[in-house]
């Protein structure tokens, strides 16, 4: 099978359902979620401990695209990552 | 100032338990009570808090001294964001000042509802519907701290104006907290009225297990604003006297309107409490998403890390020195 | 129809917060009840009925109408299945219709609690065996289903057979709900006999907290039938029909039955919810891995989305004043 | 070293044990499981709602092996994701 | 031997669940608690044993029978590792016998909550400071357990020997369940003297919740000691003799001990428990950083699957056997 | 942009903490972390069953970062991961 595209996400668990919802306009054939990431990035530390509070942890976003879809994902991904923080990779992936 | 109210505080169980949390932060100690497990206390304090609310509202019906207190505070949590905001602007950008604004005109439950058991425990009664003005002042500060950034920022981002609108008022009004609280008031309310039986068969688990669980849930709240304590360089000067000196202010304004109003000593205490406090659920989570370019370990470092632990510890006490000066006992 | 009834049930706490639950899917909230939390209140709720059943169970002793009544249940279990499957297989394949049978041929534990609280606020008493029925009523349906399968869908992959067939009685006798129900009956039973002292000392925690947990509990339920509730368009307005017709019908075949059996008021309402509700729970999750053609949005939406509130908010009342029709009071 | 490979796997809960039992069996040298992972695919979205009815979410299985471990994994795992749904992709890795 | 004893043990709830989540692993059920439920109900009990105990050591002060008890316990502390490392260490490499050595020295607190529950049940008293002594036993086997590998491994890796030290006192003394169960004791202490009020609304948390809490904890235990118990092949036969052998011989110790110091009955039940269990928290969450060359299927194997269940099923009821034949009542 | 690197960790989370600072020691630009991850490797199998104890999973720490970054994070971590158990893999990326 032709090679496909492997991006993987980080952000804000506040900005999941945006994200989710750009990914799907955009046309990506689907996605998994992580919740519950902490980390460390430009914004600082991220930890578990406000999630009582709804303002959540971060979320690490995965999708399998052809490589094809990417270019409408990117369009429509990193203006979300410019605003809002995270961030976003892409690499080389097969299907088993 | 009488030294038995502070030591009264200090030694009740749900402050030396969130002492214990401040502790073991203190001491690096790897006590951690993992997420969702806060979550299920805070749920469970809202909801408690809004079933008692209610059926109180329900036994003491809607008087006029109810509607004067409630818009009280409506004027408060319009006021106090706007006047910190003044304050703030001198230090900080739109965003940051906003957004801290914001979450000192909004209200902490967790420090209400210990300021509520700390009565309990001097015998002091206060009344059902300061339930109502809680949920009452979590939200205006939202809307205003977006207000402030959209009329004082330097050319804001135009993207989709009217949806945004649409998205804030959402985040304000039916955000997890409010909802919660809003729908347990109503509830309490309505089976009061309707379901005595019922409610009656739920106060085992709203009312017996509520000490326990707030105490259970303070130790969380103290190793939380332990942890960020650590950001206090982050924080700098200002901001950390700003966290110390603005729930004395706006408590001081609070008594002031209690006592215009005439509210009786436990309503006072509660409405200082109220104005007093800031919030680190609500608001710290709607200005995520509305105004991401304010830094959030600024709003939340004082609000949760510095306002809250002073309220929790000497707050409460000092507040209910000057209504027992200013105001006769029932 | 006994219109105090229905508001009786529907301003009670418990359908209240399921209320609020669906609600606040409605107005778009973020309010959730993050997991694992729900599994708590699920697996209390299982261990208090069934600790409450078997102390009951020991008070009453097994008499004939016990026999009886657990023979019908059975045979309910049975029926009710095979029968739904002749319908659905009128529009969907073998895999959705014995999916979807299955489901309804099982019962809703959180149904039968609510009813069981209902009867309590009526004043109406029940038996302990009931619980014994509901146990019994959960896993044949499973069974049934895989049959419906196995003999008649075209051309079945041969993979395997007998090792699949451990796997489901497996599946449908030792899952986990049935076995902490079924364990929790024995531990009730035993200690009731043996430690009658140690099972005083659990009771604060199995029935004091248990309209609350139970409250709590239909606040998620209510989310999460909302939720499934947006997936109404692939369900189709066939599936939507049965998913409000099948409860009526089993609910009724039910009091054809309590009233053979000359149940009392109490057992004979909960008899006709055992009959018409559906699992959401045991038979989804091993129709899942055991009937994995089956579109699970299909089995889950019909019986949790639509089956499960028709009953808690309008069916309980509905099936009660049927039976104060027909069955004189005790 | 040798180049090796990745294999990330995401299935649904209620099938983890079988897949796991799989990779053993054929093979694998070891394994790692995130549960609680939700998500959207062909079968529709997949949340965490129904976790408290034991009908759980997802789980993403990251799978690192030899080259030539792949060829039989593969033989074991493909029939599984087409039966009961999931997807599987293979990348290329290093040790550290 | 008194086999009401046994019975009156077996057939009470907290072990019938214990049995419940055993009998759930030999069926390959898919019972589970998800984490974090399990660390909810460990945190709870230890908060509230603390606060019983720091309750009933204010009502009793602290005499001189309190402090030779403590001293005692401490000295098992220290005395029971080194033995069990001579005896393991003829079979294993010096770091696994330090570290099952280690868990052996130390306590397992749900055994000696469930011995505090079964002398309720028999209507046996015991003291307030016992809970001290549980405190006083649980760290101590942890710097024995690591002073055991320094001083007889061979060519220890240099690596930071001074931090290391900082960390290992560090951990055995500051970890959550030593720090949470100290506190809690402090507090309860604390607001008995100063807040009697506050304790008294905290008391329907701590107490008449404690048996189901615990109750449903054991039904978590149950799974995991039956998980556990999958690896006993690995564990091998000395091992599984050690953690069969080493309850008894430290019980009777305990009860020599009990003797000499005069305890009474219940005293001395709970002196014997927490010689005879062993840990599987504090002790194994610190060998994994501090030993990480031990094998932890090996500590925890023999700590959780067979010493634990072996103390809760037998154990408890024997030693109470020999206490009554060595103790008049009090 | 210049490709960069990806770093897969996975070690008990009673050694997270260590391993978080030594990253940041060694000049990792951010990191993620996702904890309860269950696995088997050399050391056998690791479940969530022990959490209430403190004991722990596992947790999988993902670091995206530059190529000349790599060397000293490599230095850093490998020591921890012989020492307490534990695998790493490099891989490719690229911004998104
Ligand atoms: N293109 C994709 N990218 C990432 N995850 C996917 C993708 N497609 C499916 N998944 C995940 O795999 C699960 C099962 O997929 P499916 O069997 O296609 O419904 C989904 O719920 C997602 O979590
Ligand atoms: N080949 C592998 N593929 C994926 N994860 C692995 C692999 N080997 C080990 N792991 C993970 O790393 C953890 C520690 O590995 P080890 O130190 O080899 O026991 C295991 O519990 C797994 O979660
Ligand atoms: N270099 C990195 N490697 C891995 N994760 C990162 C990195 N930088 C940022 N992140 C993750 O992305 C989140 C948001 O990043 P930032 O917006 O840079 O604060 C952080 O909290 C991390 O979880
Ligand atoms: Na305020
Ligand atoms: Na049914
Ligand atoms: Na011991």
């Amino acid at each position: 099978m032709d090679p496909m595209k492997r991006l993987d996400l980080i952000v804000s668990e506040r900005e999941l359902d945006r994200l989710c919802e750009a990914l799907l306009k955009a046309g990506a054939p689907g996605y998994s979620v992580l919740r519950h990431v902490t980390g460390r990035g430009h914004a600082g530390q991220v930890s578990e401990g406000m999630e009582f509070s709804g303002f959540g942890a971060n979320a690490h976003v995965i999708v399998f695209c052809q490589r094809d879809e990417l270019e409408a994902i990117r369009a429509a991904i990193n203006p979300l990552l410019d605003y809002y923080g995270g961030v976003g990779f892409v690499s080389e992936t097969n299907p088993l | 100032m009488n030294a038995s109210l502070v030591l009264q505080n200090l030694l009740s169980p749900p402050v030396l338990f969130f002492a214990l949390g401040l502790l073991s932060v203190a001491l690096r100690s790897d006590l951690e009570i993992p997420a969702p497990l806060p979550k299920l206390f805070s749920l469970y304090l809202l909801l408690a808090i809004g079933i008692k609310g209610g059926m109180e509202l329900h036994a003491s019906g809607l008087g006029g001294a109810v509607l004067l207190t409630l818009l009280a505070s409506l004027a408060m949590a319009v006021l106090v964001p706007i006047s910190s905001f003044a304050v703030l602007r001198t230090r900080f950008d739109t965003y940051n000042a906003a957004a801290v604004a914001a979450a000192y005109g909004s209200i902490s439950a967790v420090t209400f509802i210990t300021a509520e058991t700390f009565l309990g425990a001097l015998g002091i009664d206060f009344d059902g519907f300061m339930v109502a003005a809680l949920a009452l002042m979590e939200s205006p500060a939202i809307i205003i701290g977006l207000l402030l950034v959209r009329l004082t920022a330097p050319g804001q981002p135009g993207r989709a104006e009217g949806l945004r609108w649409g998205a804030l008022l959402h985040e304000a009004f039916l955000n997890s907290s409010v909802l919660l609280l809003v729908g347990s008031l109503l509830i309490g309310y309505l089976s009061a009225a309707f379901s005595p039986a019922g409610l009656n068969k739920l106060l085992p688990f709203t009312e017996q297990l509520f000490y326990g669980a707030l105490s259970f849930f303070l130790l969380d709240m103290g190793i939380v604003a332990a942890q960020r304590l650590r950001e206090l360089k982050e924080t700098g000067a200002f901001l950390i006297g700003f966290s110390l000196l603005a729930p004395l202010l706006h408590g001081a304004v609070g008594l002031g309107v209690s006592l215009l109003l005439q509210l009786p000593q436990g309503d006072a205490l509660l409405f200082m409490v109220l104005c007093a406090s800031a919030s680190y659920i609500a608001v710290p989570a709607a200005m995520r998403m509305t105004v991401p370019q304010a830094n959030p370990s600024l709003y939340i470092t004082s609000s949760l890390g510095l306002t809250f632990p002073f309220n929790i510890v000497v707050g409460i006490p000092l507040y209910m020195a000057a209504v027992q000066r200013f105001i006769p006992p029932g």
